[in-house]
């Protein structure tokens, strides 16, 4: 789970990390409160999921109440690479004497924490690999013994920090990698981490990724999560316990297990059609579940064709059918399905389907071909 | 032969009075595995599918001489049963549970390899040894003994090749499902390393999908000590970044992980790639003059 | 450094532990008040820093405020061990049903922590160890892994619990480890830990030793040291920075090095004598260390002779030896003195110290005679 | 021949701008160790005695190739001091400081052993092999080359011994103090181990003192593997029970960690037990033959 800039900087300011004293609001005049409260020159920034803001100009500098709120009027509702903006953050401008790039973020390689630093902050880290890979300093953490002193001291000599900088910049290494343990995070990034004038360092923007897996521990983040981000298929979907993500082609595509439902999804393309979705129902036949995953990929009026690929293995295949059946019962709909049902009792699955009047195929390249058909036809 | 489980495997089942326990238990039974102990906590002296219960692993251990465990417990629990299974002494556990909290299993999967102990999973389908045991949810019905590894990130997508190389009278020596968590107990290279030393081996399936680089890493393993003929195949071509693809472990990040990398490294290492799931066995066939 | 009960079993109810509501007198008036406050049966215990107060009469029940008052008036006072008693402690009495034994304690072998657990607590656990060893159930924690669950359940079940007890004793488990490393423990023991009428538990009784070397980054569990348990001797050597133990001979020994101390103790006891004390200056020449040394141990009457054995290494000998010269000169005192310097320019400090008409000699044997000698002839 | 350090150990010193640290650098210096880097955060490019200083070991070992470690360090500083060296990948690192907290050196040491990196101490004189390094603070005119291994838990009462060898001409492969504390980095056994498979190593001296029971595995140790003649002593008979002797393991708890214990194991080693210091070496002359 993402959270957005405004979330982020809130709970590394819990963690000691100093941010800019700044509020989120969800309309104009709001915003113009804001700015009063704070005073002088502020920053109003486009609060969405994605980056790239500040070149779709989501991010303006405005000085005086009456700006703010024309600012804070042209960015709320903008789209920002398809996500509508619904909040701002105002924050108080700073005069900037450079930019640092700092991030702890999870090493599945390696099975470790990395913490990488760069002085060329304000820019996509990607970028900086890409262009100058020796500007980034890295450190390992051994989740056994946790973060040392002496991380954030290499990080900080190894851009070229000193003094009282580098003094602070390692207490900041050492709040981000607390915040990141502590909040069960997969990323944790600082980007930029500014030095002001007066040679101190601030959080100028910071991103979270939650593991998703600890939730259950983290109730206050789990309230974190933007419905407006999630599209209502995905939010029916994540209720109901299935995986779906929603894609923007016309071949449906209700599988069982993550790793089947990709192969579909790639097969359908192999064929010439395109996916709408990934949706993943999970083990056993469970028709209220398979009812829901129907209902939520009909609901899009993209969608041409189903592609219905279930792998029975401790759960017949007939079961399987019979399930599919049953929530068809339930659905009024004239969008057609492709049926592929293999493994354990296969054959009385596509007998069962087949006198239900579904098209059946015996391989998912065959039924993948079929799909994509049906969905040209109409 | 076979690798990591065989008929000499003593089972042990972590949760084996829950339901995905107790369910999977009979499984494992009736497929002939030597399943000789369960554990859940405060339940001592019951019997599920006639295999007896204990408070501990390490009570289990002691009563039984069980040298291998699986895990079925809740996610909030898992990294406590892992730990319980490793103190206890156990050189092999397998994860079955979904939905781990990544921070426990960094902990967890680092502090068991200094130990050399092996760990499967989680979020994995488990293990089987076609005719000898079967430690996890793999059907048992979809295999057989042959010369074929496989090993996977998926669960589903497995089956289908188990089932359609079993289809075609090919066999296994054994199936491994890594699963598909961003931190995993046991890597490909891990499964790679000893499907390579196992004499009954002959060819190796190997199934990834998009996110993280352990593709990458068993390509380069492969072309450097891997002498045997070896398929892959890579799910998540058409998915988009940034999503995760129901696996945790399953998504684009930052640019890298996607399946057109992955898919070049395998090519690059002179693995026999399908470009569907459905040509997997047909390749094997081939490559095996099955 | 160790800590009284009363302190010990406020430190584990931080940590989430059941203790009981008592609390600490330091006159009889003072137990009466702390009696009626509490209402009904009380325990009055003796606080003092050694075993055996029960066997003692250290510990005593009353009801009533009277007789609250009478037991704390025969306890306050008391010698018990060496130790005089200056505080009692008035519990709740409780109705007990049964007694376990429960520690973390420091395994310098493994480099480990072990807790261990017994259903015959009340005793002394290396009582049970030596008559009953399999009564005792013992888990290692790993440090860089911390306590489990698990470790608790172990635990629990080993020593026969089940069920909800199982329960209440494995988060004890937990918060005793949580205490224990949270205070730089290498010994937190809760002894009895009772389990009452309605089959709770409760600690009954707590000792905790503390490391010395973390008291640092612990102040406030410096503030918990007792004065009146240090000799005035021993505390004037704590604030000087010297390494000093109080010993009931008459040979005053004065030494550079833990080990070498400890050796000279032994070799003096060798040649029929008993030393006075354990004394390390440390090292280097210091004289103002070496004259706080030398008052240390002639403050002490029982003290007939002084050996002063020093290893000259890479602080030369004649260093050393001026400075006790200088330390000598500032004291007055006709106790004997033998001095044996080894080591680094030996020849020139004896070539010194015989000018100071001082005894010297060439090994510690000799010395030890010699210091033995005259001190039997006073 | 030697063990742990010899001429051509690549010494780096942590803490070395300060008191102790600059005065015993100087001494190792003049000593002919090659001390070739310090390490104090903040103060790069400056020099003592001679020897560069670095912001951080790892800037350090890159640019000298130090191949080892000394430690000075404050003891609150210390625990990150000694793992800054092991993530640089240094593979010996001696640690000086006394007062280093217990739990601090539980994690340091268990990580530390994990990945098979040698740490002596902390609160140790750490070791010296005559004629070609000093590493720590024996003093170096003390010692000469020769054919004795001596391990000690003490400071001054090793250096007594190192001494009285040396008056009568017995001169020593090397010289190491493990330190005073209760938990250490290196143990009697791991040097045993060495002095053991040292050629060089004719005759072993291993003065232990009460508190714990390294004693006696050491004991068990040297039936069981060590051939070569071995002379002890146990320092602090006379020291009352529950109070510390100055080291922070120098103290007998719970009735265990006793002289009298330890002596008992030592004679049923087959050790040659020394009645008092002074007889050490002259047990040693007799038992070489020097």
């Amino acid at each position: 789970m993402n959270i957005h800039e405004y979330q982020a900087k809130r709970l590394f300011g819990r963690f000691g990390i100093p941010v800019p004293a700044g509020e989120v609001a969800t309309t104009p005049a709001e915003a113009r409160a804001v700015a009063e409260r704070i005073g002088g020159r502020v920053v109003v920034k486009a609060q969405v999921l994605t980056g790239g803001r500040g070149k779709a100009g989501g991010v303006k500098l405005a000085d005086g109440p009456e700006a703010v709120e024309a600012r804070a009027r042209e960015i709320l509702g903008m789209d920002i690479k398809g996500h509508t903006v619904h909040q701002v953050l105002v924050d108080p401008a700073v005069a900037i004497a450079s930019e640092i790039y700092l991030a702890a973020v999870l090493d599945r390689g390696q099975r470790r924490t990395t913490i990488m630093t760069s002085r060329q902050g304000g820019v996509d880290i990607e970028e900086v690999a890409a262009t100058d890979p020796s500007a980034i300093k890295r450190v390992t953490i051994d989740p056994l013994v946790g973060l040392q002193p002496f991380h954030g001291r290499r990080l900080a000599y190894g851009i070229g920090l000193g003094g009282a900088q580098a003094g602070q910049f390692g207490r900041i290494v050492a709040q981000l990698y607390q915040a990141y343990q502590s909040l069960d995070a997969t990323l944790a990034e600082i980007n930029p981490l500014v030095v002001l004038a007066d040679g101190t360092l601030m959080a100028l923007d910071g991103k979270v990724n939650l593991d998703d897996s600890a939730l259950f521990r983290q109730p206050e983040l789990e309230a974190l999560r933007d419905p407006g981000e999630e599209t209502e298929a995905e939010r029916m979907a994540r209720e109901a316990g299935l995986n779906y993500v929603d894609l923007d082609g016309s071949i449906g595509c209700l599988v069982n297990g993550a790793g089947l439902a990709m192969a579909t999804m790639d097969v359908t393309q192999l064929c010439g059609g395109s996916p709408a979705n990934f949706l993943d129902i999970g083990g056993g036949a469970q028709a209220d579940k398979v009812e829901t995953a129907m209902r939520i990929i009909l609901r899009d009026p993209r969608v041409k064709s189903v592609l219905v690929n279930i792998f029975g293995g401790i759960t017949r295949g007939d079961e399987v059918a019979r399930g599919i059946l049953a929530a068809l019962g339930n659905i009024d709909t004239d969008v057609p399905f492709v049926v592929r049902i293999v493994g354990t009792n296969a054959a009385e699955a596509r007998a069962i389907l087949a006198g239900a009047d579904m098209r059946t195929a015996p391989t998912l390249y065959e039924a993948a071909q079929m799909a994509v058909a049906a969905a040209a036809g109409r | 032969m076979s690798i990591l489980v065989d008929k000499h495997t003593r089972l042990l089942v972590q949760g084996i009075t829950g339901r995905e326990g107790a369910f999977h238990t009979g499984h494992m039974v009736d497929y002939g595995t030597q399943v000789v102990a369960g554990v859940t906590p405060g339940k001592a002296g019951e019997a599920v599918h006639g295999v007896p219960v204990f408070n501990t692993v390490a009570d289990a251990v002691e009563a039984t001489g069980a040298n291998a465990s699986v895990i079925y417990v809740p996610a909030r629990f898992t990294a406590d049963a892992i730990l319980e299974a490793a103190d206890a002494g156990l050189p092999l556990i397998v994860t079955i549970t979904e939905g781990v909290p990544v921070h426990d299993m960094l902990v967890v999967t680092n502090s068991l390899v200094q130990r050399g102990i092996t760990l499967v999973g989680p979020n994995c389908p488990g293990l089987i040894t076609p005719g000898e045991a079967k430690v996890g949810i793999i059907p048992g019905n979809i295999v057989r003994p042959g010369p074929v590894g496989v090993v996977s990130r998926s669960g589903t997508l497995t089956y289908e090749v188990l089932y359609a190389l079993t289809e075609r009278g090919i066999g296994q020596t054994t199936a491994v499902g890594i699963g598909g968590d961003p931190v995993q107990g046991t890597k490909f290279v891990d499964v790679l390393a000893r499907f390579q030393a196992d004499p009954a081996t002959e060819s190796i399936v190997i199934i990834g999908e998009i996110g993280g680089t352990d593709e990458e890493v068993a390509a380069d393993y492969i072309a450097q000590h891997v002498t045997k003929p070896v398929v892959g195949f890579i799910a998540g071509r058409t998915a988009p970044p940034g999503k995760r693809m129901g696996h945790a472990g399953a998504i684009i990040s930052g640019g890298t992980g996607t399946a057109a990398e992955k898919t070049a490294a395998f090519e690059r290492a002179g693995i026999h790639v399908a470009r569907h799931p459905d040509e997997i066995a047909a390749i094997v066939a081939r490559l095996i003059g099955a």
